[in-house]
């Protein structure tokens, strides 16, 4: 069993191509973009509801959806849109969901905190913290039973190891050696609380002691975010069971779009910190221009495009009809 | 008794535990996706025996023993149905569905609904439920109203080992997640059960016994003490029809609104609490289906609201009993 | 509206939410022995911000933040109230008391009983109910119908802020578990309310609104639909009466019939899933009670049974309104 | 943190005087006897239901509880006899409870998975696996609430290591440093599976990643149970927060009473070794003669005087009254 108690990930020499930098790059920006206009929606009031963003967390689905198969299974939480698209889904078809129209990935019906996307393997985000463990270990039980070599990958924020199922489900993967990974985000803070108050121990000696390998890495350095998933991916593929990720990162704006007044629970200082030195998106900007992979005007033609295809997504989304009202009867059976 | 959708010709006589048993032995065979999840399901064949075998013929990759952690395997069995597999959870006692609830009810029922019909959760669950097995409150519930009220699920409740085998065989089948509820008290009551292969559709109530006085709708082994009733009953020159629900979602209202206009007093009978209870739900139905024919009020009869004792001389209280089903027909017929 | 058990003077309006927050403070002033524990509940005050100052007040000792666990919370619950504390937990979406039902049902529920009446369990969950808030499926739900069928646990469903505070003060004092379920979409709603102490006791229904032609029983935010259904109706010529229930346990069964009885006709309208639901209870009460004075069938206005939805243009049409209440009302009394 | 990963308790040199070595003798004589009587009742009918017999592990529960308050509290399981006898209960009331009298502790209304003895502090055994947890952690918190110094027991099977409430109890208990202390009897078997196929890792390291610190010990050795449970509960009720117990012991009879033929999952082998060489009865009436506490003939005598009482209060059960019918709506509600 691979123990690497708050160490450094393994280096992992081997190349990483530019075109795969790049992929990183074009992929976070995507992220980046579409939840600034998730944002603009919500204060425009053009949106209903909520929603939870991703900005600041960008690295971790990024660098974890490209170390996995198209039909690799992943679940998410409510904080989802970006584990949602760095599987691959469509900017467009997410909108229309945020919107509650009927091209969106649910017809409306699921909303920002459970789009799901079957054929790219996503098995839903989750309004229910920790309630996708079960869900995510079921789905490589069954790809373990089915023999395909599928692998899932389990998203969560670490408020979510304040629910007994993670602990129920970590025996059970642990027990059968089940092809999951448990990536917990740990961006600090369960909604306005800092995790501290909420955490007994240390994080990494929970699933060790169920008998499951754990990483614990900087979740904003996207390339040993890919690394290490790529590790783990691979151990799960070939059989030898479940792992435990744990990434650190931050989230950048409030716990939802309607969380602006954030002082009395943690420090703007805390947050320009964070904004300042621990960008994903900054500090892969200057690696690869380090790398030599991209230079300025390549970004910012990247972040042009992308902008296009946002701007084209939600126009898509705000000109798409809404579901007919005989909608709302349907997909109750299957 | 209507006719089986697909009807085979040996008939034996089996007890209702095994005709569980063939069920899920004759859906394995059938099918490779099908597995079995519990604690003690495998060597045990769970503490009531019903799985005894199975895991002789299947395997322990089929019948697969669990930690004893409700939550997870019903959580692993969302997860294993809507990638491809038909996972039967098995939950001991029906007392601890409590354990499972946010699955079964946040998760499983709502997952082909919020994906807008793309994802699908075809699971059952099986469990128990019923009284008067000495074993206190924590073991001796009918949690059945909780999961029928929940859009998304559907709930079976046989009541004879031919409805059971029938019935199991259409949940394993379903597209959807199915709570499969059996009654622990029934598990040695024999019947007739065809060898092969026979099906029986949700949403059809079955009229276990022809009547014309009174109708007596009821669920699991409340038909059977229905149906006890209907014999001290005819003595007493009161022609009781006995109405079986089957299912409780999808309800068949059109049977049970028929056979009240038709006798013109309904009784329901069922062993779950009373008050916000299935009895709730099938009275309301027909008091309003039936409101023109109807000579009496609907009268409920279910589990006494209490928190079921231990001690016999009280739990036996708590049960509907064919003489409870008896007195109350009496009364509504007038015959007191 | 009935007088409450003990009145003061001084009446101001405030909200639903600062009427809850103020009935707390009160009984945490009273007595040390209440205290707060969930979910962002101390500084951040919920996320609903309705306790907020209560920390400054008392403390993070008595208004404590918790992890993401309810089951744990409410069990630790359970096991402060039976050693001499009367704790009050905060379960923030009524969607995820799915995680607590062992702890509730299991356990609270049961424990006086099954010691004989030896030991008890005083304590309050509070939690929300209600949808239209565009939070989908998982955080939409009113699943009050699952608590009231357990016998050991009351149920209240405030409509108002004056009741909101009355049966809370009241539920805090009561030797039992009692489930409160708040609407969130009420808790903006402004109303008269007395500056300092009274209580509303359990079981009281309370005639919002006396009528003539029918009778409109309702639960929590759905007795404010109904009051502005009766004014739409008083236009038309039909005087309704709302009568609230107020706790669903328990059920004040003799005010609902007697005003059945009176007006002929009822409706019963609740946000829960209708199949299954609180309407079928209170419907059946009345369809027997009132048997012999009933003009037309009781009617019953629900949740529609699907997973709540998250596009407005649907979710809009799962929840009954003040026209759908009223367009019932013509129909049962025959002016359409 | 005080960590003793797998290895022996630490050696307590504090004198035990000869009175409480013969109290321990006579606590786990009334409870071998008591369960045999049990069986009997089984046997011949006279029971109502199944009980589930502690025979085997009687070490465990009279070392702890000789460790307590009569005010400090305990919460017990589905196998709770030797619990409940152990913190005080009278045979009885305890026999009236099983036979469903309403002499019992419960008025008949409880059984033998619920019996409660609250002048005791005995909040009660649990039909739930896992389910007294929270009772137990709640009733810690309560007593650092009220500023009591009483500490709770919580005992357990290591099935309910299963139970994802344990997990969220040692969170809060670690983070609030209550006075509580997790009981594991380790018997070996959930029910008719072995441990080891339904529990991954190393089970003291699971509390321990909670910062709980933890002990292992035999539970067949009353005096290494005492003095482990001494210094637990002195720690508790400092201040020091909760910990976490591992007692390894063995269950002689069957699951439950009617458990007969156990070949299927446990070899009459090992069954024989445990009686032979590891029961706790024998094994401390050797010591007793070995540190000259008794001799055989004070055993005998103590055996015959606890017969006496097993009789009288088996006798006192089959006469008590049933309770009168009308009690069965009865303290529904308080
Ligand atoms: C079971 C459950 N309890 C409470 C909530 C309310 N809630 C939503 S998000 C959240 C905090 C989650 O924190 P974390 O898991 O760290 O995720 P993050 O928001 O930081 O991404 C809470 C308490 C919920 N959705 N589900
Ligand atoms: C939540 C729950 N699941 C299942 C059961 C059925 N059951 C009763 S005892 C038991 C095994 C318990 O094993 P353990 O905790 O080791 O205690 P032991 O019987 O060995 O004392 C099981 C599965 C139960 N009572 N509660
Ligand atoms: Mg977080
Ligand atoms: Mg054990």
């Amino acid at each position: 069993m691979a123990k690497s108690k708050a160490q450094p990930a393994r280096i992992d020499s081997s190349k990483i191509d530019g075109k795969r930098f790049l992929r990183f790059y074009r992929q976070m920006l995507k992220i980046r973009l579409f939840e600034e206009q998730v944002n603009q929606l919500y204060l425009s009031a053009k949106m209903p509801g909520l929603a939870h963003l991703y900005i600041g967390q960008e690295a971790v689905a990024v660098g974890v959806c490209e170390a996995l198969r198209p039909d690799d299974y992943i679940t998410s939480t409510h904080r989802g849109h970006g584990h949602c698209l760095a599987k691959g889904a469509s900017v467009e078809r997410m909108f229309a969901e945020l919107l509650g129209k009927v091209d969106g990935y649910c017809r409306g019906k699921g909303g920002s905190m459970h789009i799901a996307d079957q054929e790219r393997g996503n098995l839903g985000a989750n309004a229910i913290v920790g309630g996708s463990t079960g869900i995510a270990t079921g789905a490589a039980m069954s790809a373990k039973m089915r023999g395909s070599d599928q692998v899932a990958v389990c998203f969560f924020g670490e408020g979510a190891l304040g629910q007994g199922l993670l602990y129920e489900c970590m025996n059970t993967a642990s027990l059968w050696k089940l092809p999951v990974i448990y990536l917990c985000e740990n961006n600090l803070y369960n909604e306005y609380t800092h995790y501290s108050e909420t955490t007994a121990g240390e994080i990494q000696a929970r699933p060790e002691a169920f008998g499951i390998p754990t990483e614990s890495i900087d979740g904003q350095d996207v390339e040993l975010v890919y690394r290490t998933a790529r590790r783990l991916v691979e151990r799960a593929r070939k059989g030898e069971g479940p792992s435990f990720f744990i990434c650190h990162t931050y989230r950048f704006h409030g716990h939802h779009v309607g969380d602006i007044d954030r002082s009395y629970y943690r420090a703007k200082k805390e947050e320009e910190q964070w904004k300042g030195g621990r960008d994903p998106l900054k500090l892969l900007a200057v690696k690869l221009k380090h790398l030599k992979v991209a230079d300025e005007k390549l970004l910012s033609e990247m972040e042009k495009e992308t902008r296009r295809e946002i701007e084209k997504g939600v126009e898509f989304a705000l000109n798409a009809p809404y579901p007919d009202t005989s909608e709302v009867d349907q997909h109750v059976y299957a | 008794m209507k006719a089986p959708a697909q009807q085979s010709t040996a008939v034996r006589e089996i007890t209702f535990g095994q005709a569980i048993n063939e069920a899920l032995a004759e859906e394995m065979r059938r099918d490779p996706k099908v597995f079995i999840l519990g604690e003690d399901v495998a060597e045990a064949g769970t503490p009531f025996k019903v799985l005894s075998g199975l895991v002789k013929e299947f395997g322990k990759e089929r019948v697969v023993d669990s930690p004893i952690s409700e939550a997870a395997i019903t959580g692993l069995c969302v997860g294993a149905a809507m990638t491809g597999m038909r996972p039967v959870v098995d939950i001991m006692f029906g007392d601890f569905v409590t354990l499972t609830m946010d699955q079964m009810v946040n998760q499983a029922a709502k997952i082909h609904y919020m994906s807008g019909g793309k994802l699908k959760v075809p699971m059952v669950m099986r469990t128990t439920l019923g009284a008067t097995r000495r074993s206190a409150a924590q073991h001796s519930q009918s949690l059945h109203a909780w999961f029928s009220h929940i859009p998304g699920l559907k709930v079976a409740m046989p009541s004879t080992p031919y409805d059971a085998k029938g019935l199991l065989k259409t949940a394993i089948r379903d597209d959807n997640p199915v709570i499969f509820f059996e009654d622990k008290m029934m598990y040695q009551l024999k019947g007739q059960v065809p060898e092969g292969e026979y099906t029986i559709p949700f949403g059809l109530a079955d009229i276990k016994r022809a009547g014309s006085d009174i109708t007596i709708v009821a669920t699991s082994s409340m038909v059977q003490v229905s149906l006890a009733a209907a014999e001290t009953l005819e003595g007493l020159g009161i022609s009781a029809e006995i109405v079986d629900v089957r299912t409780t979602v999808p309800l068949d209202k059109k049977t049970l609104i028929e056979s009240a206009r038709k006798t013109s007093r309904a009784i329901v009978v069922d062993e779950g609490y009373e008050r916000y209870g299935v009895t709730a739900e099938i009275a309301s139905v027909i008091a309003e289906g039936a409101f023109y024919y109807l000579d009496a009020p609907v009268k409920r009869i279910a589990a006494m609201d209490v928190p079921v004792p231990f001690s016999p001389v009280l739990e036996d209280q708590t049960v509907p009993t064919p003489q409870s089903v008896v007195e109350m027909a009496k009364t509504l017929c007038g015959k007191v």
